[in-house]
């Protein structure tokens, strides 16, 4: 049977407006970035029935507290992360 | 002498005295001082406030690699302060500090445009205005990629195409 | 509207508040500060003060034309604050504050950057170090040249050669 | 006779070290900016026996409280005008 990883994923800017708080999800053992970015746009339309934001989800990246991730980087430990949508601070 | 960092991120009003008083330096003759506020419109919208959300270890983190990156450009003396505000503000509010103090002015001013500009693009940083018509909205913005320092983690298995 | 101007020479401590205070503007989202401070050092030479020479008022001519040439070239709406010192002042005493605030922060960057280049060569400012050898010197400088509006007043004789 | 100009040199920076407050001086009407300079030597030179600074004197401007005169300028009444040694605010 596949080892199975549970991440929580926070959320931050337009993402608030679907969801506060974090998500809880469930990915494969060496899941990639894309899959995670799967996970959370199945995970967020079983909660929020109305979201439809996939191109939020494919503009945002995914971080750990560090650094943010990029496409080579895949999850192989159960872990925080967050997703973040394109930035403006200042 | 390395200089000083003070990187903050505060729900507290930001203070430019507090700012000023960090870079003072018997060794530096210059300190360039950016003060980021919260403006009556954009894009056309009249701005009543904005609301600032921040996901603070990374931002934090961003900063350190700024200063160091700043410190390799234009001097290890260099004295950097920076202070994001989290929350919401009013018209005038300040949402931005950043000083930077150093022997000469040419490496503070540079130093300081290069760190606003770099935390516009890289900082985990995101902004709701909220329009005098009772509307609101989160601010688009530019796409992360990562900046880090490279510390690769190899994958356990292999997903081609990703 | 065009912004405002406060401009002066002062043997009275400078103070920082009060440049950021008078710049501040519900249509400015941006402000750079530029804060010249006496140094405990220049050319190898331990100092403990400087003293500052000002011509006042063909300084603050020269701080008003600044101010024009800074608007026509970063826009008319900035607010522009220039105080210069004169007298003596110890390590770590400011010198000069140059505040700018504007829409986006660009503007307020290249305008504060550019008033502090030409207040350098253009401002008839002179300072005296004094070491912590007991010793003191007035610092070599820049020739200066005619900048101002062009005004030119005929000679009534000639004078071949000049 | 050759109408004269009664002038008040105010000077500035490193002239403070041979003398502080004003020269008083008489030019030709009419005389060059070269020449109210000569002039503005005679005069330290008679004030203070040891300057000899004619450098320092070459290198500055003259200047109005309005603007710094050019070469091309001359001077057509009696007035006050300052002196000023290369400059280094800020």
């Amino acid at each position: 049977m596949e080892k199975t990883l549970d991440l929580r994923i926070k959320l931050f800017g337009a993402f608030r407006k679907y969801h506060t708080g974090s998500l809880s999800l469930s990915v494969a053992d060496g899941a990639s970035i894309t899959q995670v970015k799967d996970q959370i746009g199945q995970t967020l339309r079983e909660l929020v029935p109305g979201f439809r934001d996939d191109e939020l989800i494919e503009k945002s990246a995914l971080a750990t507290n560090r650094r943010v991730l990029t496409n080579s980087d895949c999850v192989n430990e159960s872990m925080d992360l967050a997703i973040l949508p394109p930035v403006c601070g200042g | 002498m390395e200089g000083l960092n003070h990187l903050g991120v505060s729900m507290a009003p930001l203070s430019t005295e507090a700012a000023i008083e960090f870079i003072a330096d018997p060794e530096h003759g210059a300190a360039d001082l950016f003060i980021g506020t919260v403006r009556n419109h954009n894009l056309g919208k009249s701005v009543k406030g904005v609301s600032y959300d921040v996901y603070e270890e990374l931002t934090l983190q961003t900063f350190r690699e700024l200063c160091d990156e700043a410190r390799a450009n234009w001097g290890k003396e260099l004295n950097i302060f920076i202070e994001h505000f989290q929350g919401r503000l009013d018209i005038g509010g300040i949402s931005i500090l950043i000083a930077v103090s150093s022997p000469h002015r040419d490496e503070s001013f540079k130093a300081c445009r290069f760190i606003i500009e770099e935390i516009k693009h890289r900082a985990p940083i995101w902004k709701q205005e909220h329009y005098t018509d009772g509307d609101s909205e989160w601010v688009q913005g530019h796409a992360l990629c990562s900046h880090g320092p490279v510390t690769y983690e190899g994958c356990t298995k292999d997903h081609a195409g990703h």
